[in-house]
C-alpha cells in the first residue's frame, strides 16, 4: 500500500499489516506515525515523544 | 524528624521488626514510606494479571504498568501493606496514619504520556506510556499537620498526575524526594544488604563530594541510591543512612552507626 | 459539616457522578464514606477467594470473613475504591484524604472472637469469629484535624480492634456513628432507591418518635437504616436524608428535599 | 469413645469422627466444648460466646 508523505509529497510504502501507532521512517527523515480509523489510513509525523526521561 | 524507607524484600521478612522499631521512636517524627513490589507481583500473579514487558528502540527491556497492573499496586501498595502497618503500630499503642502519595495530594507525579516500543514483529510502535510515574513535586501540608499533631505517617509509593491518574512511583524516589521536602534530619533507606559494599566491606561513610567515584565501584541498585542520596543532602537533608532492615531493632542500629552515612 | 454515605451499587454505576458532586460542596466540610461490597466480591472471584457462608444453630445463614476474604476487602475497600475516589475529587481541584478507620486510628471495633456454627454434618462447632467488627468508638481527632484544614474526608468501612486486626464494618454503621461522634449537621444517606417507598411512594419526611410505626412497613435494609437514623437524630446529628445517588448531581437534589428526611 | 464429663463426672459419648471445637450437650445440662491435642481429647465448659451481638 502506497501513502503519500505529509512533509514531502512522495509516496510512501506501508505494510499490508501495518498496525495503528506504528512508525515508519521516510526518506525525507521525517518519522511518521501511522493513524487508523476503521480502514483508511493517515500518517502523521511522530509528536510527544519526551526523549529525556531520566529514571 | 526522620524520613524511612523500607522496601519490600525486608518488609516481607521483617515487617513485626520494623513495625515495633518504628514504634518505639515515633516520638522523634517519622515518615515511613514503604515499598511492596513482591507483594504486587505475588498479587498479579494470583489475580492472572501478567506482567509485561517493553523494549525500547535502544533494546533495554523494561516492565510496563498497564491499566490492570496499577489497579493491583494501589490495591497492594495503599491497601494491603500501608494498612498492615498502620495496624500494627496502632496495636503498639502509636498513632498513625497510612496515606499514598495522592492523598492531599502529597507526590504529583508526570506520567509517559506515549512511549516508543518495538513490537514483537520487530517494528517500531508508538503506545500509550502505561501508569509509571516521575515525582515533580511534594506539597508537604498534609504531612506537616499530621507530624505536627503527633501522627506517625505511613506512605505508599503511588502518586498522582494533574488528571488523576494514580501512578507507580519508585518508593526510593519518594523517600528521597519527600525527605527534601520536608527537610528531614536523617533519610534512613532499610534494605537487605548492610549498606554500600565495597570488596564485600561495608564503606562507613561517604561524602558527598566522593559518591562520582564511588557510583563505579558498587551495583547498579545502590549506585541509584548513592547519587540520589547525594541530591538530597544538596536539597538540605542532612544525612542519609543506608542500612540492613533485617537486624534486630533496624532503626536503633542504624541510628547507631550500623551502615553507611552519607552526609 | 455534612457526612455523605455512598454504597457500593451507587459507586459502581455512577461513581464520577457522586465526586463531581461532592467535589462541588467540598468548602462545606464533607466527610464521605462509602461502601463497595460489589466489588470486594467481584475481587475475590478473581483471586479465587471463595465466599464463605455459616449457619448459626437458630438457622441462620450468614456470610463468613475469613482471613483471605479480610484481606481482600482491605484492598478493595482501602484501596482501590478509596483512592479512586481522592483522585478524582484531586483532578476537580478538591483537595482531599483517603483514610480508613484504622487510620487516626478512627473507627475502632469488637469482634466476635468465636461463634457458634451448624457444620455440614449437622453438629454445632465453635469456631473462630472472623474478620466483621461491631464500631464500638469513633475517635474524631484526625476527621477533625483535616476537616479544620480544608480536606475533604474519604473513609473505607473498614475498622481495627485492640489488637491491631483489620476489620470488615458495615458502611453504613460507620456513616451513622461517624456522624454523630461529629455532630454533623446532615447525614446524607446516597442509595440505589429514591427515598424510604412505601406503597412505591417515596415518603417525604419522618419523624424520629414515627419511626417505630414505619419499620414495620419497609423492606429489611431500609428498616436498619430508619432505626439507625433515628438513634443517630438522638445522639445529636439535625437530619438524616435518605436520597437517590443516581440521579444529576446527588448532593443538590438530596439537599433541596428529594428524597426522605429524618429529623 | 466415652470421656469423664469436667462437671457431674459421668461419661459423655464422643463420636470417633469428632473435630476440634464440636460442642456436645451433656445430659446434666453443660454445653462441653471438644479440644484436640494430637489424639487426646479433653472437654470443656464452653465459654467466652458472647450471644448478644446486635448486628
Ligand atoms: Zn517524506
Ligand atoms: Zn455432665
Amino acid at each position: 500500500m502506497r501513502v503519500k508523505c505529509p512533509i514531502c509529497g512522495e509516496p510512501v510504502e506501508v505494510p499490508d499489516d501495518v498496525l495503528p501507532g506504528e512508525l515508519i521512517d521516510h526518506e525525507c527523515g521525517v518519522t511518521l506515525e501511522v493513524l487508523m480509523d476503521g480502514n483508511s489510513i493517515r500518517l502523521k509525523p511522530l509528536e510527544g515523544i519526551k526523549e529525556d526521561w531520566g529514571e | 524528624m526522620i524520613v524511612v524507607k523500607v522496601g519490600g524484600e525486608v518488609l516481607a521478612r521483617n515487617l513485626d521488626g520494623i513495625v515495633e522499631s518504628v514504634g518505639r521512636r515515633a516520638d522523634r517524627g517519622i515518615v515511613l514510606v514503604h515499598g511492596g513490589g513482591i507483594i504486587v507481583t505475588e498479587l498479579c500473579k494470583r489475580m492472572g494479571v501478567e506482567p509485561k514487558f517493553v523494549t525500547s528502540p535502544e533494546g533495554l527491556r523494561s516492565r510496563y504498568t498497564d491499566r490492570d497492573e496499577i489497579e493491583v499496586y494501589v490495591m497492594a501498595m495503599a491497601g494491603k501493606i500501608n494498612k498492615r502497618i498502620v495496624s500494627g503500630l496502632l496495636s503498639r499503642g502509636v498513632k498513625s496514619v497510612g496515606i499514598s502519595g495522592a492523598d492531599g495530594p502529597t507526590a504529583i507525579a508526570e506520567r509517559k504520556e506515549r512511549i516508543v516500543i518495538v513490537d514483537e514483529r520487530g517494528r517500531k510502535r508508538v503506545i500509550d506510556g502505561g501508569y509509571t510515574g516521575r515525582i515533580v513535586e511534594i506539597r508537604t501540608e498534609l504531612i506537616d499537620l499530621l507530624l505536627s499533631n503527633g501522627f506517625t505517617v505511613v506512605i505508599a509509593p503511588v502518586a498522582v498526575d494533574g488528571k488523576g491518574n494514580l501512578l507507580n512511583v519508585d518508593a526510593d524516589q519518594m523517600a528521597f524526594k519527600l525527605s527534601s521536602a520536608v527537610r528531614a534530619d536523617k533519610l534512613v533507606m532499610l534494605t537487605d544488604v548492610p549498606g554500600v559494599l565495597i570488596n564485600n566491606r561495608v564503606i562507613e561513610r561517604i561524602r558527598t563530594n566522593e559518591v562520582n567515584e564511588m557510583i563505579k565501584r558498587v551495583g547498579f541498585g545502590m549506585n541509584r541510591k548513592l547519587m540520589s542520596a547525594a541530591n538530597a543532602i544538596e536539597q538540605g537533608v542532612k544525612e542519609v543512612i543506608i542500612s540492613s532492615g533485617l537486624v534486630e531493632d533496624p532503626l536503633a542500629h542504624a541510628l547507631a552507626g550500623g551502615g553507611t552515612i552519607i552526609s
